[in-house]
């Protein structure tokens, strides 16, 4: 037909909604892109969504099937997909599948065989080398820490565990002392004991990793009753938009990190600005954590293909997204061995502060380097 | 056959059993009576294992002292409650049948079942919800169901209340042919005096927990003890 | 360790304590009292944040709190009497009522919970702070917030139980429960007073939304973290007691807060469950349950 | 005072009560005999409001009560004293007696009417603080009735008052009714067997099969030898 | 329902499932949404048989789905042991567990038996995610991913060949639904209802709660866990996000369609519970609300559940509850 299927499996409906929103408006802004020069090979791009809900095993299976097996969709576009649930449902088909979850998980799926997950890719960086990453700059910061201890408190997920485990061997390998290390579940609300601790504590260094608004908010509050001398590094739980929107200045010292990040608010090459503009006027607010990967996926699969010349040849559009990658607003996707598009290059980790109640770019990573002149600011507790 | 002896019951200060003996001969059938909150059916809860208690119930010399109600069911003890129950969800045959199964599934027999079902005659009612029956009915399947359990001893809880002399006259013959037929020893409690005279051989009347009388039931109801603290002047005129 | 620590743990576990006991009020009325278990419950939590936020934040109304208040609960009320009048009432008939009415209240869930992630969005609201500000005792730090949460919990639930066991209306209300056919025999409205009972909770809760906002915030899916909570809380503390529950939130309330301190944030859950079963294999009816 | 006229009453499908008319005239006691079974409580339930299907007319005090509901009838002063007592087990003998004066004219009279209760039935006096649950079949009787005097209504529907009391307070509960029947009440009595029912009763009808088989005054029925070998027996 | 109405509904619903590969045995994902109505239909039942008929509040149901699934694939990851064999075994893990469960149970009533079965399900969570989980290769939070599937007769009931699978899955629904058939049929069921109705009554009669609690749930949770089993083997991944609300929602609806306490009804229930959601799957965000709402309707239009409306439609003893009558009145005195 003169129609290109294409997929997009995301949480439309539960707790994952709001991660499945970001990635939609990436995915869809790109579709609507191609579309309106020409559409791709001539064709138009016709995506087709399924409600992933909570990625029970069945439902993530079911997704596949559905669309690959059943729509016939000659790509995938996910964002949270599974965590390695993904990889072995879509991996019986041939079609390409991007996914935004960052798991070592997945990446391991993939080692097992990866003739057979050849179409599979990452859009992000895994858990441990994101979390290395967090752990460069805390100690690139232009800060001098008043000593060697951390607190590292992180939720019960396999992201959270994931980072959490990393930064303590890394810390712990820097001659750092881990004073405390909490696996926390979702929906605490309460920190009075673990904040009597780190009083007692008092640590230079407290990182938590806990991917929701409530926990995170509620902990800076307490924290903030009688602080510390302590730098709060929230990783990649400073990416939901409440945090900053609901703190605002209040905020203002948390640092964060997001991996595949578009760095705001100045982007790096006049493209990506472009492109930061474009998708404010679209959809009326800056580009979150995930848009741009989800967006880069479809173009760098639109690229392939053109190249390829033929959609339905799934083999050659893999082998050439794997092989050449893709150019981008900021410069080159390359994906590596394990189809992971690694941090770095022209795609690096940021790294953020909020400052006057927004996120700002104060570094990237690797190599580790401070972004444009933007600046690390002593966070305003600090005596 | 079943002897109590010394049993006592307290609820928190109320002592709804006093230290009370008697003793129940195979083949009998042995009338209780005694004023509204005597102690009567609490007598019976604690024969059948609702309540622990203090004293000692022996059913042919095994002791029952804090046996689980349903363990005491299967010795063959066997009872009727004084408010009927019934299992709102069976029809009266099933209601008898949960008798005749009697704790495990091998023991059913439909013979069984038809059989009460004749006995009582109930054969128009066996396939009624039991909760629809009415107090007649509802306390016949009651009957039935004991009895389906093939108990050594039935223990009836005011039978005949809220029944007119006709009903009366039946549920006596009924509860004769049951010890008779059936050879099953009975203890009766009622408040009608013509039935406990017409059919036990042995009247105990307590108050308050505690024996006033006992014997040939003729002479108990003469008591005037008994009939001052229970029958009451009239009633004992117009019996 | 420190005694000033353990008293600083005290505190949150007061504050936690207060928080379940408000949270729990509204469900040990209906589920204590009426005897319906209502699925929806968290629900009508979330529906009380959303009307205050609506009020506050989206039409900007001035005039605070007392205003929302004023507002919220005769919205709430009506609320809770018009949904027991046309989803419980009828259901009420049927012998397996109690299942019937577990079942449409999850369907009522289901509908509320999306319905505000389709209208309001997926991510979480925030209302103004009630209070700002502090009690400081040397070491040991009192937010007035929470102070007010355990001020308001308290008071509520104490008016709460004298009105239920000193009011003709209270005793109405478990008479009802207890026999609904005596009820009408000594000539209570039975279906009056249940749908007002239903009507009560939902205020009660839908309040409770609204105080707990600072800590909880406002969620699409946030109810069934409450529902869950108030449900342990009130078969914990025994259904049809009010003191029960307030003990209950109490304890809870400690537990999480020392074992937290002590062991770590992951044991909490375990902990409480372990509680719970020992106190129920001790007394099934909970803590002073009357009955189950 | 009450006038039942061709009430027919069914539980779901099932007809108990075939054109039953009859009435009970201001200041009267009567007495409706009849075999189990064949509907005596289902009429009082009739009267009272407490079946889902009634058909026919009752009106009382000249107004057409056909479907009220029970609340209203007990405003309008007709109380019913069930079969079964229908009392709240949860709750004190105190509590269910309080709850017996629910009704808006019977609230101003609670406290005298206690008193009297309490007189008449000193075993409740005693057990005040005791849940109805635990109460002794006799007792729990005697709770209803008073739980049912409670609502100083002026027109008593009694099921079977004297059930499961023992010999002398049975005697005991019909004086207290001759009593209030003195104090100007009317009542309609359900009972199984009554010695001395030419003293307690005015008329008596009887119900077989859901139908009226027999009325007339208490003196006609004593007579009747039919009526006294079935129901006047003892 | 008698014995011929129920199983006649029963063949006739595994008939026509028994057909439907004809139809869609092409496309793999009608195919995974049979399999499931059949692996659903399956816990539904066991929840009807201990809640709907044993009268037990017990919601520990999902819990022991998982519970057997992880069991199954340990078992079969770590010790090798044939998948088949496996799932059995899972079943007795699940049973045992079961009856662990059971045992504070058994002195609760109604909402207390809910909250500890409950209980059972909320704390399956962080163990498995814990060290504890972990070392015995629950694979934590990641969960486990690679699962063998099941070989019989040279036939793998893998993803793969979703027919085979679905095949095994209507052996499996069919044998359960029988043995439930037979428990509801026998003296128990009896013993169920009459202890439902009148624990005292039932216990004058020589009835053993304990004996019949205990052993329904033992039961169920093999069932249930079985099931699970055979769950894990066919999508060959498992993670804790099976515990989230929406499956045990899920299952609550499909009771309620079914109708509680009416058996073949959960089978059913399941069965159009599942497909309507697939029906409202292009509503997307919508779709949850819309069912809610479909809940609520449903509930008040055919309280009995389709089998209730089934059985009015069809002529024979109609399934007009009886409304609360004495039966509810806390008839005082109880044997005072
Ligand atoms: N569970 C209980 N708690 C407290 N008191 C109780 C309990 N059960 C019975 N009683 C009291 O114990 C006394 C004896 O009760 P019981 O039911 O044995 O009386 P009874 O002889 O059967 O009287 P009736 O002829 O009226 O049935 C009564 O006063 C009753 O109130
Ligand atoms: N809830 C009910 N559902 C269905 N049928 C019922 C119900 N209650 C009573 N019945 C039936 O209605 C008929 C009349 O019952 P009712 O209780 O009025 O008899 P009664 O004359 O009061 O007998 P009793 O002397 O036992 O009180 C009986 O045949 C009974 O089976
Ligand atoms: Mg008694
Ligand atoms: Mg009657």
């Amino acid at each position: 037909g003169d129609v290109i299927k294409v997929g997009v499996p995301l949480a439309m409906t539960g707790p994952y909604t709001d991660t499945g929103d970001n990635y939609w408006k990436g995915i869809k802004m790109a579709i609507d892109e191609i579309n309106a020069d020409g559409g791709l090979l001539g064709k138009q791009l016709e995506p087709i969504r399924f409600d992933t809900q909570e990625f029970a095993p069945e439902r993530v299976m079911q997704g596949a099937d559905y669309l690959v097996g059943q729509e016939k969709v000659d790509s995938v576009h996910a964002g949270w997909a599974g965590w390695g649930q993904d990889v072995r449902a879509y991996g019986k088909y041939t079609a390409p599948f991007f996914a935004d979850d960052g798991s070592q998980a997945a990446v391991d799926v993939f080692k097992e065989d990866p003739e057979k997950y050849a179409n599979i890719f990452q859009l992000t960086d895994t858990d441990i080398n994101q979390a290395t990453s967090m752990f460069n700059v805390l100690m690139a910061l232009p800060y001098e820490y008043p000593n060697k201890k951390v607190v590292i408190i992180n939720a019960d997920d396999a992201w959270g565990t994931g980072v959490g485990d990393t930064l303590e061997t890394k810390f712990k390998e820097a001659g750092w002392e881990v004073a405390l290390r909490e696996v926390v579940p979702y929906g605490t609300r309460e920190w009075g004991p673990i904040m009597t601790r780190i009083r007692r504590i008092k640590p230079a260094i407290i990182h938590v990793e806990i991917v929701s608004a409530p926990e995170v908010i509620t902990f800076f509050r307490q924290f903030m009753r009688t602080p510390t001398d302590t730098i709060l590094s929230y990783g990649y739980s400073i990416v939901p938009r409440e945090v900053v929107e609901t703190m605002g200045k209040e905020a203002d010292g948390l640092i964060g990190e997001v991996p595949t990040a578009m760095p705001t608010p100045e982007a790096p090459t006049p493209e990506a600005q472009a492109w930061v503009e474009r998708f404010t006027e679209i959809w009326g607010h800056q580009p979150q954590a995930g848009s741009w990967a989800a967006y880069s996926g479809v173009k760098a699969w639109a690229a392939a293909v053109v190249a390829v010349g033929d959609e339905k040849d799934h083999a050659a559009v893999n082998r050439h997204i794997a092989t050449v990658g893709y150019k981008g607003e900021t410069g080159w996707w390359k994906w590596d061995e394990d189809h992971v598009m690694r941090g770095g290059g022209d795609v690096p980790f940021g790294h953020y502060q909020v400052q006057d109640g927004e996120m700002v770019t104060i570094f990237t990573d690797p190599p580790t380097r401070p972004y444009k002149d933007y600046k690390f600011i002593k966070p305003r507790w600090i005596k | 056959m079943l002897r109590v002896s010394h049993l006592t019951k307290k609820f928190g200060e109320l002592v709804a059993v006093n230290d009370l003996s008697f003793h129940v001969a195979e083949g009998q059938i042995y009338g209780i009576a005694g004023p509204n909150g005597a102690g009567k059916s609490t007598i019976y809860n604690l024969i059948t294992g609702y309540h622990d208690f203090e004293g000692e119930i022996l059913f042919d010399g095994t002791p029952i002292a804090g046996m689980a109600p349903h363990k005491i069911a299967q010795l063959g003890i066997s009872r009727t409650f004084q408010v009927p129950e019934t299992f709102p969800s069976l029809t009266a045959a099933q209601s008898i049948g949960v008798g005749c199964h009697f704790g495990d599934s091998e023991a059913y027999d439909q013979a069984r079942v038809d059989e009460i079902i004749a006995f009582l005659d109930l054969a128009q009612d066996r396939d009624c919800m039991a909760d629809e029956l009415n107090l007649l009915g509802k306390k016949k399947v009651m009957i039935g169901a004991a009895l389906a359990t093939r108990p050594k001893i039935l223990l009836l809880d005011e039978p005949m209340a809220g029944s007119n002399a006709h009903e009366i006259r039946d549920l006596m013959e009924l509860i004769k042919r049951i010890n008779q037929e059936m050879g099953v020893t009975i203890i009766i409690i009622e408040h009608f005096m013509k039935v406990l005279t017409e059919l036990t051989q042995k009247l105990l009347i307590i108050d308050a927990g505690a024996r006033i009388a006992e014997g040939d039931p003729e002479e108990v109801i003469r008591d005037p003890h008994v009939i001052e603290c229970y029958l009451g002047e009239e009633y004992a005129d117009n019996s | 360790m420190y005694i000033e620590e353990y008293l600083d743990v005290f505190i949150s576990g007061l504050t936690n304590g207060s928080v379940y006991a408000l949270m729990a009020v509204g469900l040990t009325l209906v589920y204590g009292v009426s005897r319906a278990f209502n699925f929806a419950y968290g629900s009508f939590y979330s529906l009380g944040g959303y009307f205050a936020w609506v009020l506050m934040v989206y039409l900007g109304l001035s005039g605070g709190y007392l205003m929302v208040l004023l507002m919220a609960v005769p919205f709430l009320i009506g609320f809770g009497y018009v949904t027991e009048k046309v989803i419980v009432a009828p259901l009420r008939k049927r012998s397996d009522w109690e299942v019937k009415v577990m079942m449409i209240t999850l369907g009522l869930a289901l509908f509320l919970d999306n319905g505000y992630q389709v209208l309001f969005g997926p991510r979480m609201k925030s209302l103004p702070p009630i209070m700002t500000g502090a009690v400081e005792l040397g070491p040991i730090y009192i937010a007035n917030q929470d102070i007010m949460i355990f001020v308001l919990a308290i008071s509520g639930i104490l008016a709460f139980r004298w009105l239920l066991n000193n009011t003709r209306i209270g005793m109405a209300v478990r008479a009802v429960a207890q026999n609904p056919i005596g009820a009408k025999i000594v000539g209570i409205p039975k279906n009056r007073i249940f749908a007002a009972t239903f009507g009560i909770s939902t205020v009660m809760v839908g309040l409770g939304g609204i105080l707990l906002a600072q800590k909880y915030f406002i969620s699409p899916m946030g109810g069934w973290d409450i529902l869950v909570k108030s449900w342990v809380i009130t078969a914990f503390g025994g259904m049809g007691s009010i003191r029960g529950g307030l003990l209950a939130a109490f304890i809870l309330g400690m537990l999480e807060a020392y074992v937290g301190y002590v062991f770590g944030m992951t044991w909490v859950l375990f902990a409480l469950f372990g509680v719970l079963l020992a106190t129920l294999a001790i007394r099934p009816q909970g803590l002073m349950g009357k009955w189950g | 005072m009450l006038t039942i006229a061709d009430v027919n009453a069914y539980y779901d499908q099932f007809h108990v009560l075939h054109d039953v008319s009859c009435e009970v005239h201001e200041g009267e006691v009567v007495v409706m005999l009849g075999p189990n079974g064949h509907g005596k409580s289902t009429l009082l339930k009739a009267v009272c409001g407490l079946l889902d299907r009634v058909d026919g007319t009752i009106t009382y005090k000249g107004q057409d009560i056909t479907g009220w509901s029970t609340e209203q009838l007990v405003n309008q002063g007709v109380i019913y004293i069930a079969e079964n007592r229908e009392l709240f087990g949860d709750m004190t003998v105190m509590e269910n007696l309080k709850l017996g004066a629910y009704a808006k004219n019977a609230r101003k009279k609670e406290k005298r009417n206690l008193a009297r209760v309490f007189e008449l039935f000193p075993r409740l006096a005693a057990r005040k603080k005791q849940l109805a649950a635990t109460m002794s079949g006799g007792e729990a009787r005697m709770l209803a009735i008073a739980r049912g005097l409670m609502s100083n209504a002026d027109f008593l529907c009694i099921d079977e008052p004297s059930l499961g009391l023992q010999p002398n307070l049975r005697t005991e509960v019909f004086n207290i009714i001759k009593e209030i029947h003195r104090q100007g009440k009317s009542m309609l009595l359900v009972e199984q067997n009554i010695p001395q029912i030419a003293d307690l009763a005015d008329r008596v009808y009887v119900l077989e099969e859901g139908c009226i088989t027999f009325q007339g005054s208490a003196e006609e029925a004593a007579a009747d030898d039919r009526l006294k070998e079935i129901f006047l027996g003892m | 329902m008698d014995w011929k109405r129920m199983s006649g509904t029963m063949a006739l619903i595994y008939g026509v499932m028994a057909l439907m590969p004809l139809f869609v045995g092409g496309t793999d994902h009608l195919m995974h949404i049979l399999i499931m109505c059949l692996i659903w239909a399956v816990v539904a039942s066991c929840w009807d048989l201990i809640m709907g008929f044993a009268g037990i509040f017990s919601f520990g149901q999902v819990a022991f789905f998982v519970i057997g699934a992880y069991a199954s694939a340990i078992l079969a990851l770590t010790f090798g042991i044939h998948p088949l064999a496996a799932m059995v075994l899972a079943g007795v893990v699940a049973a045992a567990i079961g009856v662990l469960v059971a045992l504070p149970c058994l002195r609760l009533k109604g909402a207390y038996i809910a909250l500890v079965t409950f209980a059972v399900h909320m704390i399956l969570e962080p163990f498995l995610k814990s060290d504890m989980g972990r070392a015995i290769g629950t694979g934590g939070s990641r969960g486990i991913l690679t699962i063998p599937p099941m070989e019989l007769f040279g036939i793998t009931f893998g993803a793969g060949d979703k027919v085979a699978v679905f095949y095994a899955a209507l052996v499996l629904a069919v044998v359960c639904s029988v043995i439930i058939m037979l428990v509801i049929r026998s003296f128990w069921g009896t013993a169920f209802l009459a202890l439902k109705d009148s624990a005292g009554f039932a216990a004058s009669l020589g009835v053993s709660a304990f004996k019949y609690k205990l052993a329904v749930f033992a039961l169920t949770s093999f069932l249930t866990g079985l099931a699970g089993g055979f769950y894990g083997h066919y999508i060959g991944m498992l993670s804790t996000r099976m515990l989230g609300i929406d499956l045990f929602v899920m299952l609550m609806i499909m009771l309620v369609l079914g109708g509680i306490g009416q058996f073949p009804g959960a089978i059913l229930g399941a069965i159009v519970t599942v497909t309507f959601n697939e029906a409202l799957a292009p509503l997307g965000t919508y779709r949850p609300m819309v069912l809610g709402a479909l809940v609520v309707v449903l509930v008040l239009a055919l309280p009995d559940g389709i089998i209730g409306l089934l059985r009015n439609l069809v002529p024979g003893r109609g399934a007009a509850e009886p409304a609360v009558a004495e039966s509810t009145a806390a008839n005082a005195g109880g044997q005072g």
